[in-house]
């Protein structure tokens, strides 16, 4: 069952005050900051080609772009590990007594 | 070529020994450390180096080329030996030997791996001698503590680890001070030097090169005073001057004995040669200018010393507070600034490396047969072991500086050099030298009072080992060590002594007190 | 007229410290994993409106690259929750203290 | 170089021999029939007759002197400093006495040692020859850095020599004991070697073909002071004292080493502590030689002394009082070789006393006779203490006189020299000893005649304990039935005892002079001697020095003028040695002789313990230094300056112990710590960069 939530004093709200003086600091920032005029995308050129063009560092797109072919290749890599990390720890060890409850064994406390 | 060669024979045969079986080790360690032995007797013989190295003198075995450039300093391997530097690679290389002959009784457990790191404590010794160039100095000036810690906290006695820590951590800070204090140096020469050699460094120092640091904000004698300062300490800690002495007694103790022999006989050195190399050398003005600090300095660490040898009751403890008082004497000789002043402290490091190392060895072969070295628990050990108890008297003779041996040879001339330098208005060292003097009571007093408690009267030794005559390869050590002494003490001069002053004479400016009697005085 | 960037910056700030409180507060390992992932796309939400202010696609491209790892970094989490609930029969953050001196 | 080499190339010989039978004893001495006693005797003997021959060349009219090697030289060094070879009249002769009883005693071993089957001999005959080297190098060395060495080495080997029966707990200790007193005095001595070449740039003494010595340098700067002009620029002195003062304090140092070695007053207490050596021992070092080699430095230095009225003054003050003092404590000892060390003492005191008191020749004779009389006195000893089977108590002696003839003939002359009593030779030199210092006293400065009344008081208690040392052991009954039938001495020991017996009576004919004063034909060999050799060194030139610096000129009693001086002072000393004599003779003559030391109640009892003098330089040298400062210096250290050395090493450690806590386990805490970081960081960032629009910065 779910808990309604309330407004949670005490420690948390020291927090949440932090949090949101830090908010404050970051738009005054960002605020009184001045970036000039957005360059923008001109042109019909279609984005999403050319982020495809990009991913694979072929610079044929309308818009320039650096070329993320290596970190492609690594990123791929990467997804797969976390896979198989992902697997190895779910993994339970066969012979392990597990309680009906699918608890570790461990977990009859 | 020469240096190179005695330094690679010491890594190869530290090589070659770490890897040959337990049971050879001993023998092969010592038959290869008879090759360096030789090889710097024969430097010695045929040494042509001329005044000192840091101030234009001619050096003898001299190399150098360029190694690394790092930004406006090009650092380079930069060896080469003047009268000050030579006598002390051989007392290395004399000493590593004997210490390794003295090894084979006390060392039964991993020899070889003992005798690899002695030989490689000797590659760094030789190198920490030989090098001129800050950044090779200081390499080798810290591969020296690596060997160390692993010989006194591996085979050494009950608080081994303590005391190995201690030595290390103790001897780092320090070296990470003298370090600030010369880059303070360097940096403060500013762009006048162009790499870190020291002859360069230490010419453009006493030519009054030395800029300010920080924008201004310390003063080119400020500078000089705590570089000065900050050098006197990281060296001080090795001499071991008084404050900074505590780790010498227990290194020693623990240390096995023939480590002792080398910590005491030469790693000590280190300290007083950088000392001179560095304070004395560069920075003469302002050892000037601080006479007074150091030479009751001096005074201090020979009385102190003394007292607190007197007040021990473990032999090795003894003899390691009477490094501390001769290390003294090395000091007001240094400050004295006079040609007999310098060249006795020099010629003192040498004679107390050799003295220090036969007590220690000793000690050490007394502790090999009753295994203590409380002076309580034995008693008229003469009886059973007179070589080597004639050995301890000739060797506690030699360190209370009796004459026609080195000790004395090495003290009169730090005495009379002392005694009539100008350094301190109004005869001042004068008076530092008589007290300094009295040392010699009190270190006659504590030795003998030592020996004729453990060493004389009637035989009672309440220990369960039968004290029985030293083994002949023991014993060994100890004569050699005796008759280099008395060869030291009889003919200084044509041993070490002339050597020594002509490589110390830019040092001293000819000072009024010395002009007026000198009919020479190696005025620079 | 395009949207100014400053207010993007904020947005995203204010998403930033959204996720910010929830790690701070939240004891659940779950809602942890969740607040990380908001401030992932925080971060996300500057690189786009960057990349529109510069006209340069590199921002959108690394932000995808972004949130692949982001996936990555969760498919991890969960297995790490996974195990907590395993050996802590709980997925209370605080109480899995034993990881220290 | 003066002399033609001819003999005195063979001048190092001297030394060297003594030198060579060291390393013989030491390396074969066990294989020799005699454990390498004869190697001693054969090198003592050949250093004798060299020392007879360098007599006669010296005689024949010219000293030698003659440059060995250079220790330390080269142009690096301010001054060289180098080893040497000076004989004249002085070095000769002393080199004469050394060498003959070096061989005496070598010869007295042989029945004291070997007979007596002593355990370890080749290491005795091995340490004698060292010691015999060392003093004869002492003797004729030429500048004062050698005669410093060898005077080390001396001691060193006396050390050896008392501490030889190490298996006994006393030996050793005495042996440290005797090492560090004159080790003590050596140091004040060093401290005068270091300041003469720091002032003078030289230490030579002087002698033929040696251009620079300290003695001239001192009078040349002396002279120049008193003549107001500026000191000769070969000097400085130190302190800003002027040139009297500071060699004052040159030669107070000096002093203390030569003190030390004489076992003058303060540091006297080692000497009778050495007794534990062997009696050869004790005759040949601590009788003869080596005590001698402190007053014969400062005869050696004499030049150097005579400019300086109040250091003669003080040494002729140490000398009489240390007469006094040791002759009085010398009374009340049973040992007989106790009373023999006290009796050395007071005896150096009188030499110490003669070269004080001006009388350059007069010390010089009395050292000779001296030596000669107190090593027979002490050998003497050691064929009594064979014949008693080591007990050396004189109460369980007695009646010894008929059973050891020869032993008592040569003992009762070598006593009747030391009391003074007229033929024989301790009258002669004793009684010039005292007419110099009464001469001068009368003269020149009175300040003398104290120091000459404690010495005539002095001699009354010599008469007195050498009589009662004679009677307690020769005559009277024996006391004990090993005195009833002692073990009968051989010849090694008979001749050695004949021929010091002849020598102590025959050898103040070397200078009689209140004869010569009546006689003219009889002639003052030992003054005619001492007055001729270099021109610096000799005793004339002493003499004129006395009187020009130290304003010392004879005098006379008034109303008997110079002749009647001579025979009354010579009346007195013999009248007072009678009557010590005639008192002793009274107290313990007859079968039984009581021990009259009651009657002197209290004093007994402060004289047993020798006025306290061991008991406080024990106290000074074990409680003082070792106990106290010693104990307090090692607490201090390993408690503060190690303890701040682990202290420091506790700060890591605490504080290691407080940041450890940072590390609570739970993630959101370093999260909460990374924020807080991220925070810190940006708002310092925006402040450095401005970014808040310079609210700030």
């Amino acid at each position: 069952m779910t808990t309604r939530p309330r407004l949670n004093t005490g420690r948390q709200q020291v927090i949440g005050i932090l949090a949101i003086g830090l908010f404050a600091v970051l738009s005054a920032v960002f605020l009184t900051s001045s970036f000039g005029e957005a360059a923008g995308f001109p042109g019909g050129g279609s984005i999403t080609a050319a982020i495809g063009y990009a991913m694979f560092d072929l610079d044929a797109g309308a818009f320039p772009s650096e070329g993320f072919l290596v970190s492609f290749m690594v990123i791929a890599v990467a997804l797969d590990a976390a896979l198989d990390v992902a697997v190895m720890l779910g993994q339970r060890e066969d012979e392990e007594g597990v309680a009906a409850d699918g608890r570790g064994e461990r977990g009859d406390r | 070529m020469m240096i190179e060669a005695l330094i690679g024979l010491c890594l190869l045969g530290a090589g070659v020994v770490m890897f040959t079986p337990d049971r050879y080790a001993a023998k092969v360690a010592f038959g290869w450390s008879l090759l360096p032995l030789a090889l710097s007797g024969l430097m010695l013989l045929n040494f042509d180096g001329t005044g000192n190295a840091l101030l234009g003198g001619t050096l003898a075995f001299e190399e150098q080329f360029t190694w690394i450039t790092l930004g406006p300093y090009d650092l380079s391997w930069h060896v080469g030996l003047d009268g000050i530097s030579m006598p002390l690679v051989a007392l290395s290389t004399l000493l590593t030997s004997l210490a390794i002959l003295s090894a084979w009784t006390p060392i039964t457990k991993r020899q070889n791996q003992f005798y690899g790191l002695v030989l490689l404590l000797e590659a760094s010794l030789v190198g920490v001698f030989a090098a001129l160039d800050f950044f090779l100095y200081f390499v080798f000036w810290e591969a020296v503590l690596i060997p160390m810690y692993f010989l006194v906290g591996i085979w050494g006695g009950a608080r081994r680890k303590y005391a190995a820590i201690k030595f290390f951590v103790y001897t780092n800070i320090a070296s990470l001070v003298l370090f600030i204090g010369f880059f303070g140096l360097v940096f403060g020469l500013g762009d006048s030097i162009s790499s870190l050699d020291l002859p360069e460094i230490a010419q453009a120092l006493r030519a009054g090169e030395l800029g300010s640091l920080a924008g201004g904000l310390i003063g080119p004698e400020l500078l000089a005073l705590s570089a000065f300062v900050a050098m006197f300490i990281g060296f001080g800690v090795k001499v071991p001057i008084v404050p900074f002495h505590t780790w010498l007694p227990d290194a020693h103790v623990e240390a096995p004995t023939p480590i002792s022999v080398l910590l005491a006989g030469v790693l000590l050195k280190m300290g007083t040669y950088a000392l001179l190399r560095f304070n004395f050398t560069m920075l003469p003005e302002v050892a000037r200018s601080l006479a007074v600090p150091i030479a009751a300095l001096a005074v201090i660490s020979v009385i102190y010393g003394a007292l607190l040898a007197l007040g021990q009751s473990d032999l090795k403890r003894v003899v390691a507070y009477s490094s501390v008082s001769s290390m003294g004497y090395v000091i007001l000789g240094l400050v004295a600034y006079t040609s007999y002043g310098l060249g006795g402290a020099t010629f003192q490091m040498v004679s107390h490396g050799l003295i220090s190392g036969l007590m220690f060895a000793c000690v050490g072969v007394i502790y090999n047969v009753t295994h203590t070295r409380e002076i309580g628990d034995m008693a008229g050990i003469a009886e059973r072991m007179p070589l080597t108890v004639g050995a301890f008297v000739a060797g506690a003779f030699a360190y209370a500086g009796l004459p026609l041996m080195a000790g004395f040879a090495a003290e009169f001339f730090i005495f009379v050099g002392a005694f009539q330098s100008t350094v301190i208005a109004g005869n001042g060292m004068a008076v530092m030298t008589a007290l300094a003097m009295f040392g010699i009571v009190i270190v006659a007093g504590y030795l003998l009072w030592a020996m004729q408690r453990s060493l004389f009267g009637p035989f009672e030794f309440d220990g369960d080992y039968d004290v029985t005559r030293a083994a002949r390869h023991d014993v060994v050590p100890l004569v050699v060590l005796i008759i280099v002494i008395i060869a030291l003490g009889t003919f200084p001069d044509d041993t070490f002594f002339r050597m020594i002053t002509d490589a110390v004479g830019p040092l001293v400016d000819g000072g009024p007190a010395e002009a007026a009697i000198g009919s020479g005085g190696g005025s620079s | 007229m395009a949207v100014p960037v400053q207010y993007y910056l904020v947005l995203s700030a204010a998403i930033f410290c959204i996720g910010l409180f929830g790690i701070l507060t939240r004891r659940n390992a779950l809602m942890f994993l969740m607040s990380v992932e908001l401030m992932l796309n925080a971060a996300n939400i500057n690189f786009v409106a960057f990349s529109f202010q510069h006209g340069n696609l590199t921002g959108q491209v690394f932000s995808l690259f972004t949130m692949a790892l982001a996936a990555a970094e969760v498919a991890v989490g969960i297995g790490i929750v996974l195990v907590l609930y395993r050996n802590f029969a709980d997925v209370d953050v605080t109480k899995a203290t034993t990881l220290r001196w | 170089m003066a002399a033609e080499g001819g003999i005195f190339t063979f001048a190092p010989a001297i030394a060297v021999l003594p030198f060579v039978s060291f390393l013989i004893a030491l390396s074969a001495g066990r294989y020799m029939p005699k454990k390498g006693a004869f190697a001693g005797i054969a090198a003592t003997g050949g250093s004798l007759l060299l020392s007879l021959l360098m007599v006669a060349q010296v005689a024949s009219g010219h000293a030698h002197h003659m440059e060995l090697y250079t220790w330390v030289g080269g142009e690096g060094v301010p001054f060289e400093l180098t080893f040497g070879i000076l004989l004249d009249q002085l070095s000769t002769l002393m080199l004469v006495i050394v060498s003959t009883i070096a061989f005496l005693v070598h010869v007295f071993s042989l029945g004291y040692m070997n007979d007596e089957g002593e355990p370890g001999l080749p290491r005795y005959y091995a340490e004698l020859g060292l010691f015999t080297a060392s003093m004869l190098a002492f003797v004729f060395s030429d500048n004062i850095l050698m005669a410093f060495m060898f005077f080390e080495l001396v001691g060193l080997c006396s050390y050896l020599l008392i501490g030889f029966w190490f298996r006994r707990s006393g030996p050793p200790s005495a042996a440290k004991k005797a090492f560090l007193v004159t080790r003590f005095g050596d140091y004040f001595f060093l401290i005068g070697v270091v300041g003469i070449f720091a002032t003078f740039g030289t230490g030579m003494f002087g002698g033929p073909g040696v251009e620079e010595s300290f003695p001239v340098l001192a009078e040349e700067a002396m002279s120049a002071m008193a003549a107001g002009e500026a000191m000769p620029e070969a000097v400085t002195t130190f302190f800003g004292l002027s040139p009297g003062a500071w060699f004052g304090v040159l030669g107070l140092l000096v002093l203390g080493g030569v003190m030390g070695k004489s076992a003058q007053f303060p540091f006297h207490t080692w000497l009778p502590d050495a007794m534990e050596g062997p009696t050869p021992v004790s005759a040949l070092i601590h009788a003869a030689t080596m005590v001698a080699a402190g007053v014969y430095l400062v005869a050696r230095m004499y030049g150097f002394y005579a400019l300086l009225p109040t250091l003669l003054a003080i040494i002729a003050f140490v000398g009489g009082f240390t007469a006094l003092f040791a002759a009085t404590m010398g009374v009340v000892k049973d040992e007989i070789k106790q009373v023999l060390a006290y009796s050395t003492i007071s005896q150096y005191g009188y030499i110490m006393l003669g070269l004080g008191g001006g009388g350059y020749v007069a010390g010089v004779f009395h050292l000779t006779t001296h030596a000669f009389f107190k090593a027979l006195l002490f050998l003497g000893a050691g064929s009594v203490i064979i014949a008693m089977h080591h007990n050396e108590d004189m109460w369980e002696m007695g009646g010894l006189k008929d059973r050891m003839p020869v032993t008592y003939y040569a003992f009762l002359s070598g006593s009747l020299a030391l009391a003074g009593i007229v033929p024989f030779s301790g009258f002669w030199s004793k009684d010039e000893v005292l007419y110099e210092t009464l001469v001068h006293g009368l003269g020149g400065s009175p300040i003398l005649l104290g120091a000459y009344l404690m010495g005539i008081v002095a001699v009354f208690f010599t008469g007195f304990y050498t009589f009662r040392m004679v009677l307690l052991t020769f005559h009277g009954d024996p006391r004990s039935d090993l005195a009833e039938d002692p073990e009968p001495v051989r010849w090694n020991v008979k001749i050695p005892l004949a021929i010091l017996g002849t020598l102590a009576a025959v050898v103040g004919v070397i200078n009689l002079v209140p004869v010569h004063a009546v006689v003219g034909a009889v002639p003052e060999f030992l003054h005619d001697w001492l007055f001729h050799g270099p021109e610096t060194l000799n005793g004339a030139h002493y003499e004129e020095l006395t009187e020009q610096f130290a304003g010392y000129s004879a005098g006379a009693i008034p109303g008997l003028g110079g002749l009647g001086t001579l025979f009354a002072s010579a009346g007195v000393s013999l009248a007072v040695a009678l009557a010590g004599s005639a008192l002793a003779l009274g107290l313990y003559r007859g079968p039984d002789p009581a021990e009259h030391t009651e009657k002197l109640g209290a004093l007994k009892t402060v004289l047993y313990n020798n006025y306290y003098q061991d008991e406080y330089q024990v106290w000074l040298a074990q409680d003082l230094t070792e106990g106290t400062v010693a104990g307090t210096a090692k607490r201090f250290d390993d408690g503060v300056v190690d303890g701040l050395v682990n202290r420091v090493s506790d700060v890591s450690l605490v504080s290691g112990y407080f940041l450890r806590r940072v590390q609570t386990g739970i993630v959101s805490n370093y999260a909460a710590l990374i924020t807080l970081g991220l925070v810190v960081l940006l708002v310092a960032f925006g402040i450095m960069g401005g970014w808040f629009g310079g609210v700030f910065a």
